[in-house]
């Protein structure tokens, strides 16, 4: 059995639409390549509308029209059961969900039925995977509850009589009940306070361990990466533009973008100026040519404008698309904080 | 629990308010009526026999001390909802002497049991259908249906009852066109009048129902169709969970909230259908109550069928909001 | 519980109880009715017109308004009253002068002054529940309603009675408080009278006005079977001493039930005849009519063929608000006259099968013999005088006209007979002349402005014509205020559900309906032309008693009443008298005499047989009239039936 | 020194449920502090949800009113119960920024209808020149001009210039308070800086006061002279920015900045929480307290009988 | 304007046929302006035909044509309708938007007011208002009777909606701009409420046009006035269906459901087409 659990290769995702004659194609994933190993959290980083979630709907087989695969492959090795989903029948990726693949959606509010009670909806969807029904399915959940460190009442309960992190915690207690191998996060975080947004995950961290599933974990905040993520792969403009181990990310990176995002981090106990980047990300509609980051490329040279920077293998597991990597300096350096713990 | 106390609370208020504002209006409207009921009652003595002046004039001054029309409107609609308090909304002029209220508990239970059936009917039928042709919005027959449904819900009351009258009466005669019930049957707590009463229902119901269920199914099918893609139906999809749960508990469940709310408000509505139904089949119910009483001018009539429809569509209103927190969790907690 | 399980529950009980209420509300009023089954050749199913019963378990027609059922049976097969006069001819050998002596044993009996009546009883008669019937039964009905306000007669009987005594069990004497020689009509139903109430039931009774009297007593030979607790049926059953009746008296009445079903659509009704559920119709469209004797040979009008109708003895006029100054110039009555079209008017009521009449007294019963022949000289040779030139503004033939119209649509079924036709279609009516009409609204001062007639005043002359929302008589005042409109008067209908309370304050100004309603078998014309004397006549706003809608007052008519009032009922002079208020009439046109209110009562032979009709009139078939009483002894059941 | 905003012990009470489960909840409690004219500040007010800050701004903006307490904008009490002429001279004085830059115009108007709008009123200009010449200066001051926004829609800019259009727009009637609800938590990162950034720059180049609303302590160490802290209603902590976040001292202050994530040992996936942190920070809830000054000139709130 | 239509036309098929579908009810509605006969009066042609070359929609049996018959009636019920609708909406939108917006004890008056009027059934008051007016109970007073009882549940809709509006940051921006309560509404609520607005105008129309035809059919309406309803009224009082003249009952019907489908077809299109959500994604957001 290979090491990879997902292996996506050339992978071309649009949207294409039509409004009353305004002919639109969105190129939402445009030829990502690459792959997620056993018991990994990877994490993908990005801006808003670079792609990001719709890449994680294709790895979560989620895809509606008019959003559709138009090329490349996107292959799991779940044991026993290796699959495509970029082809794969409903039928097919209906025997591996939950089993083998499952998904925390953004927003815990509303992604739990209203008026459905949460040991229903664990019911509904862990009972047929898990063969397991009655007395014995209720003590398994309530076993997984614990360990989420939620009560069995909460199985009682209706989604809008839990606080915002129960809620997350029930929906990563959904996500995980049947022990799947590969689970994937959409912005699970996002809406939390720090407080429990730290709670929480650990507690993904700590699942994922103990299971020793692998996680796609997505997020636009590049501190929750640098806590969470073994590897972090950075998507810009429907794109996979970096990706390497955290640490290297963070104090080595080989792609202005990545730098930039690690650099207009705040930090306590720093005041000094950071630099924001200015311009906007393309229009996914109608990308530049070239590198997709030349126009806000402080280090852009002619050949961006023109030529798509392959991706290169820039050290052990790291790889980065672009041409001018070797110049991309730290912005930040590892050093330890001002701040006195209490 | 508590919080469901203070939801019944407000509710009934709210009903006690609705029925006064409806009732207070319905007095006002009807006492401003230019219709005197003394002269009514004599035009009708009087079209058909032979009376002298004097006759007429003794009998005026009889029923004017009687029906009590002499007094001020002030004293009137205090007398009223004296009366009214007691149930009792003074003799009917078109059956006199007997009580209006008299009469419209008579007919009260045919209507009730006529609009509540076919309400029913519709609402189940018209929602399940709606939300099936909603979650499949490529299939060709609900598709047709859809269309079917689109064409029907125009067509008047009136003509759809008619059509039903001429298939079921007069081409195909297999069903009963008038009355409640059979004249043979002996009406008591059997079978056979039940079973008489629901065959003679099944046409005016029908007609009832062919007009009422487009309004639900186009409703529930534009719900679902939101519904569909809400993060919680494409969440419960991407986990596998059965499609027929899905359509049950995640699609139809949240749609009825709405749904709910709007059988709540169409209460009111359906009444109208069934005063040409009623018509129509001869059917004995608080509608043609309604007509006869305009049509004799008794206003005494009028006011109790106004006043009863209002409470009984208050009312009515009521108990649905009251199942609103059963439907809808938040609701309760609210 | 769950919530689906307690959602369940809660719809399943609600119509659990629904249907429970709506048995227990039933069981509460319900008569149980013994036999399951009523036998067609043993039962007559007829058709009320009354609408839903609203207090139908109510059998005391002796209270005002009680809203009970009168024509579902109570007062053709239980109630009864000294004489009967029939809209039509009457049973021969039963009736003279479709005179009928019920109760009574022979003829009312005045005075020289008219101000006593003695009446001689049937022996042999007894109520239902085996009482006998006797005088005292009358002096009770009479000293009963008098002390007790609230009852019909009450009124009458207190202005006109003196006293009321019973000389022996079977003669009853009246003194009158004043001269009156058509006392007797209070007890001699044509529709509906004074009824004689079953003493012995109640004087036990406290309050009569409050009185259910369910079930009836019957004078009659049918008692209460059973009733539907809403007042969509009455089943009647034969009384085993039917014979002790004055009905029974005259012949045996054939059902042994007799079935009346109230508010039937007219659809319903057209289909219930098809399907059989339904003997006697009261009245249909005139569509309707014709399109079911055309599908079903068994189904028959009052006339074998067109126009099927039977003429009420009411007379439909365009009647003019004469306390309103647009119409106090006969010379404008006249003229709105002569701008109206007969055939038009018969053709858009009853598309061709109206009975016109030009004079005032309805063309039907009795009276073409006793009126309209002997006036048709008279008639064609009459002669206005327009102010510019003088007209005979008669046509004798329009009948024929109407007749040879409606032909081609419904050939056979037309009459062809000179005599049939006229009985059918009326004796003639008024040529349409827009030239005289004209001259005589100009010789009254109006001028016409383009195609407008201005008043004398300078105002253009409009007005509004009142009809009912529905029916013949709405027809035929649309098309009426359509032609005046045509002829540059500005005449719009305005359809009203409220038009007899209208009339009756003269809230109005011109007034589509009946003005005129007779005995129909009688020649007397004290039936409506009494209630004409100025003396009744009220302010605008006041509540006009019967029949002078128009509030028409001319002291020649008040001496006409003034004399008939003076004769006897059967006074040979009545006639004479009757035709010098038609020719009053013609002068003055106070109201515009049309058509007779022809009603398409249908019968089914298709289980009974020897219905009335115009060959055999021996009964007006409408079914709501208590006259109507008399069918049942003539019916038998059809054979194989 | 004048006063230009001042907060004097204010609370803020809701209503949750009805009569008869009637209960009070305080979103803020004896909150007091204050602005002065003459020395432009970054003020910054942290807390989680449910802490009261943003009932606080909408106090201070005038959209609720205080259940107890006063607050004065240069000596007059704000509220939004007063004429339409005098509110909107508050207005002019006192400007919002939002949250959401996506959501801060219609996204089916076009954006200079608002800067418009706000020149007209509190500008009160007419001529068209006058106005384009006021939009353009404030949006100049953001770092954009007039030829970029005119006749733009929302969805045609970036959210960077949104944010800067928002503001410019506030500045339009040169307010010398602008109140930012959260201006950073619903952006990206690479956009978090320039707004950042931008609010720095309008204390240090325009002397507007800015009262700067977040839960993200890091921005607010960046950027705030002064902050201060809350939990649950009420104010826990209170001081110079660095002198606090550098050493937090009340108990919630020290979890917050615990919690806050660090990318300094990245990807060594460091994320247990001191349990007993948790549990002193939580313990404190409920417990009135007062506040007292300590030397460094920080204002902590203590617990007479509690440790 | 005229580009909108282009590209509905081109590229949405239901638009298409709703337009034609209501295009020809209203040209047929708006030729009774041109009609050679008086479709008040009464046997100005010989009654009963079937339609055929002659009598494109046959006669009836009070000897009117019923193309122009029918023509008059349906320009009458669609004015009526429109009047009732437009009315009512004007109300659902004035309150819908206020009560939303202001919150409140208004909001609270608002609603409860609203609830009344969703409580008490409009059928019996519509038959009390005839009791009480008979024969002035006009066409016009009908509409405006029942458009005030035609909004409320659509003002509901519409405050669900202007609630969420209330809470987003552009509307708190357009205050701070300085703009008027009024502004506020009309210009930055109303274009959001506004598929509601069409969506429940149709149901609106469809709902009043229905209670005018049963008061009609029950003759509580003036009978001169030819609409839909009068002449059901009218096909009713002459026996039509029971005696085979069922052009009179039967041409009405396809016409009103013709009308129906062709509202509901473009309610539904056009609503796509305004709303904000696709009006975005048009624009290219």
């Amino acid at each position: 059995m290979a090491n990879e659990i997902l292996t996506v290769d050339g992978l071309k995702a649009y949207y294409q639409m039509n409004y009353y004659g305004v002919q639109r194609e969105v190129r939402a994933v445009d030829d990502i390549t690459m792959s997620i190993k056993r018991n990994e959290v990877y994490g993908i980083a990005g801006e808003s509308s670079s792609g990001k979630t719709s890449f994680i709907k294709v790895l979560a087989a989620a895809m509606r029209p008019p959003f559709r695969v138009v090329a490349g492959s996107v292959k799991y090795d779940f044991k026993g059961h290796p699959i495509d989903v970029a082809t794969a029948s409903d039928k097919q990726i209906e025997a591996v969900r939950w089993k083998h693949l499952s998904y925390i959606m953004q927003g815990s509010m509303s992604v739990l039925n209203p008026v459905r009670r949460i040991g229903k909806t664990f019911e509904d969807f862990a009972a047929k995977p898990l063969g397991l029904s009655g007395d014995a399915f209720k003590q398994r959940v309530i076993g997984h509850l614990d360990r989420l460190k939620l009560s069995p009442d909460v199985l009682r309960a209706y989604p809008h009589e839990l606080s915002g992190g129960m809620r997350q915690r029930v929906t990563i207690g959904l996500a995980t009940v049947c022990h799947p191998e590969f689970i994937i996060a959409d912005e699970p975080t996002t809406a939390l306070d720090v407080v429990v947004q730290k709670e929480v995950l650990s507690l993904i961290r700590d699942i994922q361990k103990e299971m020793g599933a692998s996680v796609v974990f997505v997020t636009h905040d590049m501190s929750v990466h640098a806590n969470v993520a073994d590897r972090v792969g950075i998507i810009y403009a429907g794109r996979l533009v970096e990706e390497g181990p955290t640490r290297e990310m963070f104090f080595a990176p080989k792609h202005p973008y990545t730098a930039h995002l690690v650099a207009s981090l705040p930090r306590i106990g720093d005041t000094a100026q950071r630099p924001a980047l200015e311009g906007r990300p393309p229009s996914l509609a109608s990308p530049p040519a070239g590198c997709r980051f030349h126009p806000r490329c402080p280090l852009a040279v002619d050949k961006c404008k023109t030529e798509v920077p392959p991706m290169e293998t820039v050290g052990k597991d790291h790889r980065t698309a672009c041409w001018r990597w070797k110049d991309v300096e730290p912005l930040v350096a590892p050093h330890a904080s001002h701040g006195v713990m209490v | 629990m508590h919080s469901y106390l203070w939801f019944v609370g407000k509710r009934i208020l709210q009903l006690l308010a609705v029925i006064f504002c409806g009732v207070s209006a319905t007095f006002l409207v009807t006492h401003l009526s230019p219709i005197d009921p003394v002269e009514q009652v004599l035009g009708r003595l009087s079209a058909r026999s032979n009376l002298s002046p004097e006759a007429i004039a003794s009998t005026r001054a009889a029923l004017t001390e009687l029906y009590g029309t002499g007094q001020p409107i002030v004293t009137q609609y205090f007398n009223f909802w004296m009366r009214l308090l007691r149930g009792d909304l003074g003799p009917s002029l078109l059956a006199f002497p007997t009580p209006s209220m008299e009469l419209v508990a008579r007919a009260l239970p045919w209507t009730l049991g006529l609009l509540t059936t076919s309400t029913l009917i519709t609402f189940i039928i018209g929602n399940l259908f709606g939300a099936l042709a909603g979650y499949n919005p490529d299939n060709r027959f609900f598709q047709a249906f859809g269309i079917v449904a689109i064409a029907v819900q125009p067509i008047p009351y009136y003509v759809v009852a008619f059509i039903l009258l001429v298939i079921f009466g007069f081409l195909w005669p297999v069903l009963p066109i008038s009355g409640g019930f059979a004249m043979d049957v002996r009406p008591g707590l059997t079978l056979t009048y039940i079973g008489s009463i629901l065959q003679h229902s099944i046409l005016p119901a029908l007609s009832l129902v062919l007009v009422g269920f487009g309004g639900w199914f186009l409703g529930m099918r534009a719900l679902v169709s939101n519904i569909v893609n809400d993060d919680y139906v494409t969440y419960a999809e991407l986990g596998g969970v059965s499609r027929r749960t899905i359509v049950d508990a995640y699609v139809i469940r949240n749609a009825m909230v709405p749904q709910l709310t709007a059988l709540a408000m169409a209460l009111g509505g359906v009444f109208s259908g069934t005063v040409i139904t009623e018509q129509v089949f001869n059917y004995p119910g608080i509608g043609s109550l309604l007509i006869d009483g305009v049509n004799y001018g008794d206003y005494s009539l009028v006011l109790a069928v106004s006043t009863v429809s209002i409470t009984a569509v208050a009312l009515a209103i009521f108990i649905v909001d009251l199942l609103h927190p059963l439907l809808d969790p938040r609701v309760r907690t609210e | 519980m769950d919530r689906r399980s307690f959602m369940m529950g809660t719809a399943v009980s609600a119509l659990l109880l629904a249907s429970k209420g709506l048995a227990f509300a039933q069981e509460a009023e319900g008569v149980a009715p013994d036999l399951a089954q009523f036998p067609r050749n043993e039962t007559v199913i007829v058709h009320n017109p009354e609408g839903i019963i609203r207090n139908p378990g109510w059998f005391n027609p002796w209270v005002v308004g009680a809203g009970n059922g009168t024509s579902n049976g109570l007062h053709q097969l239980t109630t009864d009253t000294l004489w009967l006069i029939d809209p039509d001819a009457g049973v021969a050998g039963a009736s003279e002068n479709a005179i009928y002596n019920s109760l009574a044993d022979d003829l009312w009996q005045y005075n020289e002054d008219f101000t006593e009546m003695t009446v001689k009883l049937k022996q042999g008669i007894t109520w239902s529940d085996g009482v006998d019937f006797t005088a005292d039964d009358v002096v009770y009905t009479v000293e009963k309603q008098k002390a007790t306000p609230g009852t019909p007669f009450n009124g009458a009987f207190t202005a006109q009675v003196a006293s009321v005594e019973a000389t022996d069990p079977y003669t009853v004497h009246f003194k009158l408080n004043a001269s009156n020689s058509r006392f007797h009509t209070l007890f001699s139903v044509r529709w509906t009278g004074a009824w004689i109430m079953p003493k012995h039931v109640f004087e036990k009774v406290e309050d009569i006005l409050s009185f259910d009297n369910n079930p009836p007593v019957s004078l009659g030979p049918y008692t209460l079977h059973s009733f539907d607790p809403n007042g969509t049926w009455y089943i009647w059953e034969k009384r085993a001493d039917w014979e002790k009746t004055a009905l029974g008296m005259v012949g045996e009445p054939k059902p042994r039930f007799i079935i009346y079903r109230n508010n039937m659509s007219p659809d319903n009704r057209l289909i219930e005849m098809r399907n059989g559920n339904l003997d006697m119709v009261h009245d249909l469209t005139p569509e309707a009519t014709f399109s079911v004797v055309a599908q079903d040979p068994q189904i028959k009008g009052w006339f074998p063929g067109f126009p099927y109708a039977h003429p009420d003895p009411t007379l439909v006029m365009a009647i003019f608000n004469h306390q309103n100054p647009k119409f106090q110039d006969k010379r404008v009555r006249w003229a709105l006259t002569l701008m109206l079209d007969a055939r038009a008017m018969s053709m858009a009521s009853y598309r061709g099968a109206a009975t016109l009449s030009a004079i005032s007294v309805p063309p039907t019963g009795t009276h073409p013999r006793d009126y309209h022949g002997p006036l048709q000289e008279f008639l064609t040779n009459y002669e206005i005088d327009t102010g510019t030139s003088k007209v005979k503004p008669y046509d004798p033939d329009i009948g024929l006209q109407i007749a040879e119209m409606v032909r081609p649509q419904f050939g056979e079924a037309v009459p062809s007979d000179e005599t049939a036709i006229r009985n059918a279609f009326g004796y003639g009516w008024w040529k349409q002349n827009i030239p005289a009409a004209e001259e005589l609204l100009t010789a009254a001062g109006f001028t016409k402005n383009g195609n407008q007639w201005m008043q004398p005043d300078g105002q253009p002359f409009t007005f509004s014509v009142m009809v009912p929302t529905d029916g013949v008589v709405n027809r035929l005042g649309s098309i009426i205020a359509q032609t005046w409109a045509q002829n540059g008067v500005q005449a719009e209908v305005e359809a009203a559900s409220d038009t007899w309370d209208r009339q009756r304050v003269g809230n109005y100004e011109v007034n589509i309906a009946w003005a005129v309603e007779t005995w129909g078998g009688h020649p007397d014309l004290s039936f409506f032309l009494d209630s004409y004397h100025s003396a009744y006549v009220v302010e605008p706003g006041a509540s006009q008693p019967d029949r002078n809608w128009m509030r028409w007052k001319d002291p020649r008519l008040d001496e006409i009443i003034e004399k008939i009032r003076g004769i006897d009922f059967n006074d040979p002079k009545g006639i004479e008298y009757g035709t010098d208020f038609v020719k009053l009439h013609l002068e003055e046109m106070p109201n515009i005499p049309i058509m007779a209110y022809n009603v398409f009562s249908l019968q089914s032979t298709r289980y009974w047989t020897g219905w009335p009709n115009a060959e055999n009139n021996y009964a007006n078939p409408v079914t709501n009239w208590s006259n109507g009483r008399y069918i049942f002894t003539q019916i038998t059941p059809a054979a194989g039936a | 020194m004048s006063t230009l905003l001042d907060i004097n012990n204010v609370s803020k009470q809701f209503t949750m449920g009805g009569l008869l489960s009637r209960k009070l909840v305080n979103a803020v409690e004896g909150a007091s502090f204050s602005l002065s004219v003459e020395k432009p500040e970054i003020f910054t007010i942290i807390g989680e949800s449910g802490s009261g800050k943003t009932t606080l701004a909408r106090m201070i903006l005038g959209l609720e009113l205080p259940s107890n307490g006063t607050i004065s904008f240069r000596g007059k009490t704000v509220s939004a119960k007063v004429s339409r002429a005098e509110r909107l001279e508050f207005m002019a004085n006192v400007q919002p920024v939002f949250q959401n830059p996506f959501e801060a115009f219609n996204p089916l108007k076009r954006i200079d209808r608002y800067l418009e709008s706000t020149a007209r009123r509190f500008l009160k200009l007419r001529d068209r020149s006058e106005l384009d010449r006021a939009m353009d200066g404030a949006l100049q001051k953001v770092g954009l001009s007039l030829a970029e926004v005119k006749g733009r829609y929302p969805h045609e800019m970036s959210g960077g210039q949104l944010q800067r259009a928002a503001i410019a727009r506030a500045l339009i009637p040169s307010p010398p308070l602008l109140i930012a609800d959260e201006p950073v938590s619903m952006v990206d990162a690479s956009l978090r800086m320039s707004i950042v950034n931008l609010l720095k720059s309008l204390r240090d180049d325009l002397k507007v006061s800015v009262i700067y609303i977040t839960h993200d302590l890091a921005t607010a160490y960046y950027i705030s002279n002064r902050i201060i802290i809350m939990q649950r209603g009420r104010i826990v902590e209170m001081g110079d920015a660095r002198t606090v976040l550098d050493n937090p001292e009340h108990p919630y202050s020290r979890l917050l900045k615990a919690s806050v994530l660090s990318t300094e040992d990245a990807g060594d996936g460091k994320l247990a929480t001191d349990r007993e942190m948790v549990s002193r920070a939580n313990g404190l809830v409920g417990v009135a307290g007062r506040l007292v000054d300590r030397p460094d000139g920080r204002s902590v709130r203590v617990y007479e009988g509690a440790s | 304007m005229f580009a909108v239509f282009r590209d509905l036309i081109r590229y949405n098929l239901e638009f298409t046929i709703g337009l034609i579908l209501v295009g020809f009810v209203v040209i047929f509605a708006a030729l009774s302006f041109f009609s050679p006969v008086d479709p008040t009066l009464i046997y100005m042609t010989i009654p009963d035909q079937p339609p055929s070359g002659q009598y494109w929609f046959g006669t009836n049996s009070r000897g009117q044509d019923l193309f122009w018959q029918l023509s008059a009636a349906f320009k009458n019920s669609l004015i009526f309708g429109i009047t009732v609708a437009v009315l009512s909406r004007i109300i659902s939108i004035a309150v819908g938007l206020l009560s939303g917006y202001a919150g409140g004890w208004v909001d609270r008056v608002l609603m409860f007011i609203n609830d009344i009027f969703v409580a008490v059934p409009i059928f019996p008051i519509l038959v009390l208002f005839y009791f009480v007016l008979r024969n002035s109970l006009d066409s016009f007073t009908l509409a405006l009777i029942m458009a005030c009882f035609g909004w409320p549940f659509d003002a509901r809709l519409i405050r669900s909606v202007a609630l969420g509006l209330k809470h987003r940051e552009f509307t708190r921006h357009a205050v701070f701009a300085g703009m008027s309560t009024s502004k506020v509404l009309l210009e930055e609520h109303l274009p959001y409420v506004m598929p509601i607005v069409f969506a429940t105008f149709m149901n609106n129309m469809l709902w009043s046009i229905g209670l005018e035809v049963t008061m009609a059919v029950l003759g509580f309406t003036n009978l001169n006035n030819p609409t839909i309803g009068t002449v059901l009224y009218w096909a009713n009082s002459h026996s039509a269906m029971m005696v085979g003249v069922w052009w009179w009952i039967l041409i009405p019907v396809v016409l009103i459901v013709i009308t129906f489908i062709g509202l509901f077809l473009l309610a539904m299109s056009m609503n796509e087409y305004i709303d904000p959500r696709s009006r975005l994604r048009r624009m290219g957001a």
